[in-house]
């Protein structure tokens, strides 16, 4: 689009990202990615499918076997997770700011997360009463 | 005073005749203008992510908390329809994705078309999960599927009702669930009995926390719904708009935002179905 | 009290401490809240625009080694206060083993505690002086919070959970207790006064007798010391009743050979569950155990626990009781002299020394334990023999015992029989009756016998039931 | 300064030919400057409804005994006070008035990014509002504003939904202004107008906005969870079925600790405002009060845990808490001295925004300092939940973000309408609200160290005293806030035109006229220098145009 030397200043105070054109990502990526996005989720059902028939609870017990089942389920849901936000939404080929607060909201949900469960292990809730507590 | 003022761009009044109706007064520009548009839904999502992180915070005590629990639960749900949603919500990324690719390219048709495949998605997940839905609400009703429930077909013989709430009943509940069942007047197994109507009168009935399992997944699946519905609604203004051919290579940012929330309600969705359908 | 106090009495031994880190709060709060002030005015009037003689020449606007000063210099001052307040803090949540334990209930709106001996009171709170003292609270209903403010000391007190804290007396007095977290209409009525006392008046209270309302409502009962309180731990006296007249002595034998695991030395100690987890066995986790007993089951017993939930059966200060007594029987660290063990024994009849010979016939499955089993062909055998085994499992036989000596009345011989109900009718125990006794056993209840027998409907199904009336049949007349 | 008539052709000109027309052109309008006016108008309104509870609250405890109102009505009233001046006065008071206002036109932009949502967040504003009064007419809420479970969710009698939905509504208000604010300053800054030759109160808005976006939200999804915990019964955080009500108080305070620097980040930003601009200097260490108000936004999110040291929450969380709750006072601290070290050889004026920022720093020294007190673990034991917590958050919120929005008002009073109030009655009021306000508050210090707990109805008699000291300072600083109301309404029928630039401030939004054009820049202009460029000698210059008989 055309614009005059003096408005291409205008609102690049920051001047972040003219050296940062956007990007264009092409059909053969979005089927590609749609791919690997499919993959993963056949891939998720399986291991779930699967987990109880290898009897991982006999190897390092029932707890053991449920944490392996969730890091693997939210491995890969946030493998998928990724990919639809750098690609679908083309964080990948955005602006640096628009990156930032594609990360910020991240960031802000694993602070309260963590700091919350933090409490709770260290509460030892249930049950209740632990040595200094 | 100190800060020199010179003109800078051109007055405000000869503004429009450079530009074509879509650039809003305010904008100078309309690269300024798309900008504003993607980084303001960007900062959007944000909350959104916020938003539903509050419930999966809720989630992830509970679920450290009663892990055994959690896992009896998610056996009450449809994994099958679960996993079939989920492949539909994949695919109307991919077409929200093409369809934005078509408005950048400027292929009119294309776009549409995709457009069109995403309502139909859309509405296909929202009709799959209204069946879901619907089943549990059968079942509180005493019917085995939605169908007996709607039609007044055969009434099913155990009691469960998974809607969370006061008639709450969780099938392989301890104590609770028996005491309650028995308070029904339609529990039949009982009746039988010449003493039946003394059972349970009394009865303590300690509920344990499966309810909150049940609640979290209402209540998150629900507001996935109410977002799924603004989806449409979105898309479905963009569909109109298209077809009145109001979208070019140079000005398509409604395509692109409204595209930017539809993956959102996607990745809301990537996450719950292996935390309600994938327990054990 | 002063006309115009500034500070609090100071009646514990955490209020000197804490008043001191409070003075030298204020004291660094007065250099740089007090200063900046004047050096504002100071500034305000020299640098008036109407001085004009002031020099306002080489004005600076930044200054890189000012900054870094007014920021060190006030992260160094709050890193010490902090680091004072955390040490302080630590030993305010750490109680000394010898502390005497007091269990705290509150609810709306009122305070109810209750003393190692079992003396209760309401909305007050005595506590002797020179020793220390443990809170352990809980809430019947909304969030309450403890709070002294002559010892420094507040607490939260949450429902569905036990909250601890520990203080001191130092000096003898009345001061206010109050509640601090707001729960609803009469909130600021929610308090009364404690009363720190020397410890030989504080004995001599423990055993003075006086009315007390239980939270339930109910008026007067319990309110005096438990008889017997100068020999040992009364409250875990109490709960060792509670313990023989609910029947739990049938399952938690002290031998371990029962059908739930024995509670001798379970307080405190590390257990496995059956999830493959590690509990510690505090206060919280009994409770727990009582009240939901699926909740965690230890290894071995389950899952499922044949053990009868008693939510809603048992008021919190009950659950106390037990506690104290499942206490008792692990730790010698109640100084309050005598064996708890010992001054519990009596209080239930299951003690190991008495039962051995029966207990070990229950241990068996209860089949030795029955007399003539072939005497009396009106049962289906193909019935009562699963009956038999679910009589054993779900811990009928620890109460009703084939010597009649348990909580329960002897089943031998039952069938078709005339029994004396408590409410002076009399019954024919017959099939039906026995049905109903199983899954409701309050409905009916033989004279002589407390109604403490939970009921069973939520947790058998027919054919089951079927089975134990088979049994009981089978045991003859 | 010396013109008698007011410009033509601003954003207040009316073309409309009915009174229809006339309100329609308002409740319809895009224009940020408008939107500004309706929140000035339902804002103060709220206030006052706020400040009567408050006056109810404060004559109850006149004695010890309960004897004006029942404790029920005494709960509603506290309740009242808090729900409307928290989540309807304090948080959106300086964004949505001062904020709306002055954003475009201190970065030089015709209008805010998004004008229709944020008209939205203006109606979004009123709705919640509606709610909230309507649960006050229906007979009131008793729960508190921090709506504990499970007492608001199983046990309290009274409007809780509808009051929570108030609060739910009002929260994507907040969000609205808050994804407008981001926007506009990323993008629609004017030409030259770099990062650091933004104004201060840029900065400020803009830290606020990041805590709005990432922590309203959270509100909103517990607010909505106890809503459905209420009606249905569920259990989410009922213990009986397997809930833990700590859990809302983690959730609750995620996002009401965070709020607390979305009140009074704005604040900040207006003081740095009146500082520069009534000393006639720039800023002393502008970078460093720019970061501070980012790195308070930041470390504000790791904080909120120490409103629960006696929740039963864990130690090591308590510690963890406290330990950043220090490291909080820092930045507020850096600013403090930074605004003080402006003072040194500027050329101070004692005009009424002045006076207000002056009181604003020596009362947030209070209460920042005494938040140092409460974040001290063993200390916050003995007074949390007492009134000193009451005296300090006051310190912060009425001495902190009112005294700054009131500031803030008398000194874009001009602008805004394009005349000035009566500096006399001005002066008279800001050192009327400092005293009342003071009298008010100090003694409440000691009343909590003393042990008084907060939301008591009736008190043990020893309290009253102090008791007695702090209503009567209320009466007083009601006066002081009700004193502006009258001048500025008289000062919109004959006070003096105030000009372009009656401050002689520096700032894009005083190169236009007052009131501003509609579309606030005919030209969008080029910045070529940074915020409060006063020159060197402007200060001496400034001094020497003094003489006697100008205004102080």
């Amino acid at each position: 689009m055309a614009t005059t030397s003096d408005n291409s200043a205008q609102g690049h105070a920051a001047g972040a990202h003219d050296d940062h054109p956007y990007g264009h990502i092409g059909r053969p990526t979005y089927y590609k990615i749609f791919g690997a996005l499919m993959g993963l989720m056949i891939l998720t059902v399986l291991a779930w499918y699967v987990e109880p028939l290898l009897g991982l609870d006999r190897l390092v017990g029932e707890n053991g076997a449920r944490v392996i089942g969730i890091t693997v389920a939210m491995a890969i849901a946030i493998a998928k997770t990724a990919l639809i936000v750098l690609f679908f939404m083309h964080i990948k080929v955005s602006e640096r700011v628009t990156q930032l607060y594609a990360a910020a909201a991240f960031v802000g949900l694993a602070i309260m997360v963590i700091i919350i469960m933090g409490d709770y292990f260290a509460r030892g809730w249930p049950p209740q009463l632990g040595p200094l507590t | 005073m100190a800060t020199t003022t010179q003109p800078a761009a051109p007055a405000h009044g000869d503004a429009h005749a450079q530009h074509g109706p879509e650039l809003r007064h305010h904008f100078e520009t309309a690269r300024q203008q798309k900008e504003a548009a993607t980084l303001g839904m960007w900062v959007f999502l944000v909350t959104e992510v916020m938003l539903f992180g509050g419930i999966f915070m809720a989630y992830i005590v509970y679920r450290w908390a009663f892990p055994e629990i959690w896992a009896e639960s998610a056996k009450h749900l449809n994994t099958p329809l679960g996993t079939v949603n989920t492949v539909v919500l994949l695919v109307s990324s991919l077409t929200v994705a093409l369809a934005v690719n078509a408005a950048e390219e400027g292929r009119r048709r294309t776009l549409l078309t995709m457009l069109g495949i995403t309502i139909v998605l859309g509405f296909a997940f929202l009709g799959i999960k209204a069946y879901e839905y619907s089943e549990k609400f059968a079942h509180c009703s005493g019917y085995a599927n939605p169908l007996a429930w709607a039609t007044g077909g055969a009434a099913l013989g155990e009691t469960e009702c998974l809607v969370p709430g006061r008639a709450f009943v969780f099938p392989e509940e301890h104590g609770g669930a028996a005491g309650e069942a028995a308070a029904a007047p339609t529990e039949g197994a009982v009746q039988a009995e010449p003493i039946g109507n003394v059972i349970g009168a009394a009865v303590p009935t300690q509920k344990t926390p499966h309810q909150l399992f049940f609640f979290l997944y209402f209540v998150a699946t629900a507001l996935h719904a109410v977002h799924m519905l603004i989806g449409l609604t979105i898309v479905s203004t963009l569909t109109f708009l298209a077809w009145r051919g109001l979208f070019t290579p140079v000005y398509y940012t409604p395509v692109e935002i409204g595209g930017l929330y539809w993956h959102l309600i996607d990745i809301v969705w990537v996450f719950l179905f292996p935390l309600f359908y994938l327990v054990h | 009290m002063q006309d115009f106090p500034l500070f609090p009495e100071q009646a514990s031994t955490f209020a000197g401490p804490i008043d001191t880190l409070y003075g030298v709060l204020i004291a660094l709060s007065l250099i740089f809240g007090g200063v900046l002030p004047f050096i504002i005015l100071f500034l305000m009037v020299r640098y008036h625009r109407s001085n004009q003689k002031v020099d306002r020449t080489n004005q600076i606007h930044s200054n890189l080694a000012l900054e870094l000063g007014w920021t060190i210099i006030p992260l160094v001052l709050v890193m010490g206060v902090f680091f004072w307040g955390a040490f302080l803090y630590i030993e305010m949540r750490t109680p000394p083993p010898t502390s005497l334990e007091v269990y705290v209930i509150g609810k709306q709106w009122m305070w109810h505690a209750q003393h190692p001996n079992g003396k209760r009171e309401n909305n007050e709170l005595h506590v002797p002086i020179g020793r220390p003292v443990r809170m352990i609270m809980t809430s019947q209903d909304v969030i309450h919070s403890f709070y002294i403010p002559a010892f420094r000391v507040k607490q939260d007190v949450v429902p569905g959970r036990y909250t601890t804290m520990w203080f001191e007396a130092t000096r003898e007095g009345e001061y206010h207790l109050f509640c601090a977290e707001y729960c609803g209409t009469e909130h600021s009525r929610m308090g009364g006064r404690v009363v720190a006392m020397s410890i030989a008046d504080y004995e001599r209270w423990l055993v003075t007798p006086g009315e007390v309302i239980l939270p339930d409502g109910s008026a007067g009962a319990a309110a005096g010391p438990i008889p017997g309180a100068a020999q040992g731990d009364p409250m875990a006296l109490a709960g060792g009743q509670l313990f023989a007249n609910l029947g739990c002595a049938g399952c938690h034998r002290s031998d371990g050979a029962g059908t739930g695991p024995s509670l001798q030395g379970l307080f405190g100690n590390q257990g496995q569950m059956a999830d493959g987890s590690t509990i510690t066995a505090d206060e919280g986790y009994l409770a727990e155990s009582i009240l939901n007993p699926q909740a965690k089951v230890a290894a071995g017993y389950g899952p499922p626990s044949v053990m009868p939930a008693y939510a809603g059966q048992l008021s919190d200060d009950q659950v106390n009781q037990l506690i104290a007594y499942i206490k008792s029987l692990s730790d010698n660290t109640g100084a309050d002299g005598g064996q708890p063990n010992a001054t519990a024994a009596p209080g239930a009849p299951t003690t190991t020394a008495a039962s051995t010979p029966v207990s070990t016939a229950a241990a068996t499955g209860g089949a030795a334990a029955t007399p003539e089993p072939a005497a009396a062909p009106i049962f289906d055998a193909a019935l009562a023999a699963p009956g038999e085994q679910i009589f054993a499992s779900i811990g009928c036989v620890g109460c009703h015992r084939t010597d009649g000596v348990g909580p329960g009345p002897s089943l031998v011989g039952i069938y078709n029989a005339e029994k004396p109900l408590a409410d002076g009718t009399t019954i024919t125990a017959d099939e039906a009756y026995l049905i109903e006794s199983i899954i409701n056993a309050q409905a009916k209840v033989v004279q002589g016998y407390q109604p403490i027998m939970p009921a069973y409907g939520s947790q058998l199904n027919q054919s089951q039931v079927a089975q134990l009336v088979e049994y009981i049949k089978s045991l003859g007349k | 300064m010396a013109t008698t008539a007011l410009p033509q052709n601003t954003y207040l000109h009316d073309t409309s030919p009915t009174v229809w027309d006339w309100i329609r052109s308002w409740l319809f309008t895009v224009d940020h400057k408008r939107i500004a006016i309706l929140y000035l108008l339902s804002i103060n309104f709220f206030f006052l409804l706020g400040g009567l509870a408050a006056g109810a609250v404060r004559l109850e405890l006149v004695t010890p005994q309960g004897d004006l109102m029942s404790s029920d009505m005494y709960n509603r009233a506290f309740t009242l006070h808090g729900v409307i001046m928290v989540f309807f006065f304090l948080i959106p008071v300086i964004p949505s008035v001062l904020g709306n206002f002055l954003v475009p036109l201190m970065i030089g932009a015709r209008d805010l990014a998004f004008p229709r949502v944020n008209l939205l967040s203006w109606y979004l504003y009123m709705g919640g509002g509606i709610f909230a009064l309507s649960a006050a007419v229906l007979g009131g809420v008793d729960t508190g504003w921090t709506f504990y479970t499970p007492f608001s969710s199983s046990y309290s009698n009274s409007n809780v939904i509808l009051t929570i939905a108030g609060a739910f509504i009002m929260g994507f208000s907040s969000i609205a202004t808050g994804v407008n604010f981001i926007v506009t300053i990323h993008k629609m800054r004017a030409p030259g107008l770099t990062w650091f030759r933004l104004p201060l109160f840029i900065w400020a808005m803009y830290a606020t906005s990041l805590v709005i976006v990432l922590a309203t939200p959270v509100i909103g999804i517990t607010l909505l969870l106890l809503m459905v915990e209420r009606i249905w019964g569920v259990g989410i955080f009922d213990p009986a079925l397997g809930g833990d009500p700590v859990l809302f108080q983690h959730l609750f305070w995620f996002y009401s600790h965070p709020a607390v620097y979305i009140m009074i980040l704005p604040a900040f930003g207006v003081i740095s405002e009146l500082i520069a601009t009534f000393s006639r200097k720039r800023v002393f260490g502008y970078e460093f009060i720019a970061f501070s108000s980012l790195a308070i936004a930041i470390l504000g999110f790791l904080v909120w845990g120490h409103h629960m040291f006696v929740s039963s929450q864990s130690v090591y969380s308590s510690l963890v808490f406290s330990f950043i709750s220090m490291l909080v006072a820092i930045p507020s601290a850096i600013k403090v001295f930074n605004w003080t070290a402006t003072l040194y050889k500027g050329s101070i004026s004692y005009r009424t925004p002045m006076l207000y920022a002056l009181g604003f720093i020596g009362l947030f020294v209070i209460g920042g300092l005494t938040g140092i007190f409460l974040g001290i673990v063993a200390v916050d034991i003995h007074v949390t939940d007492t009134y000193f917590v009451v005296a300090h958050f006051h310190y912060v919120m009425v001495g902190g973000t009112i005294m700054a929005y009131l500031g803030g008002l008398h000194y874009w009073w001009p602008k805004i309408t394009g005349r000035m109030y009566n500096e006399v009655w001005g002066s008279i009021s800001a050192m009327v609200v400092f005293v009342g306000f003071n009298l008010t508050f100090f003694p409440q210090f000691v009343l909590g160290y003393l042990g008084m707990p907060r939301r008591y109805h009736v008190y043990p008699e020893e309290f009253q005293i102090l008791n007695v000291l702090s209503t009567a300072g209320s009466s007083i600083l009601a006066l002081g806030f009700l004193l502006p109301i009258v001048y500025f309404m008289l000062s919109l029928v004959n006070g003096k035109v105030a000009g372009d630039n009656p401050w002689d401030s520096t700032g894009l939004e005083w190169t236009i006229s007052s009131p501003p054009p509609t579309h606030n820049f005919h030209e969008i202009p080029i910045v070529t220098t940074e915020a409060y460029a006063y020159p060197p000698e402007a200060a001496e210059r400034d001094a020497a145009a003094w003489r006697p008989g100008s205004p102080l």
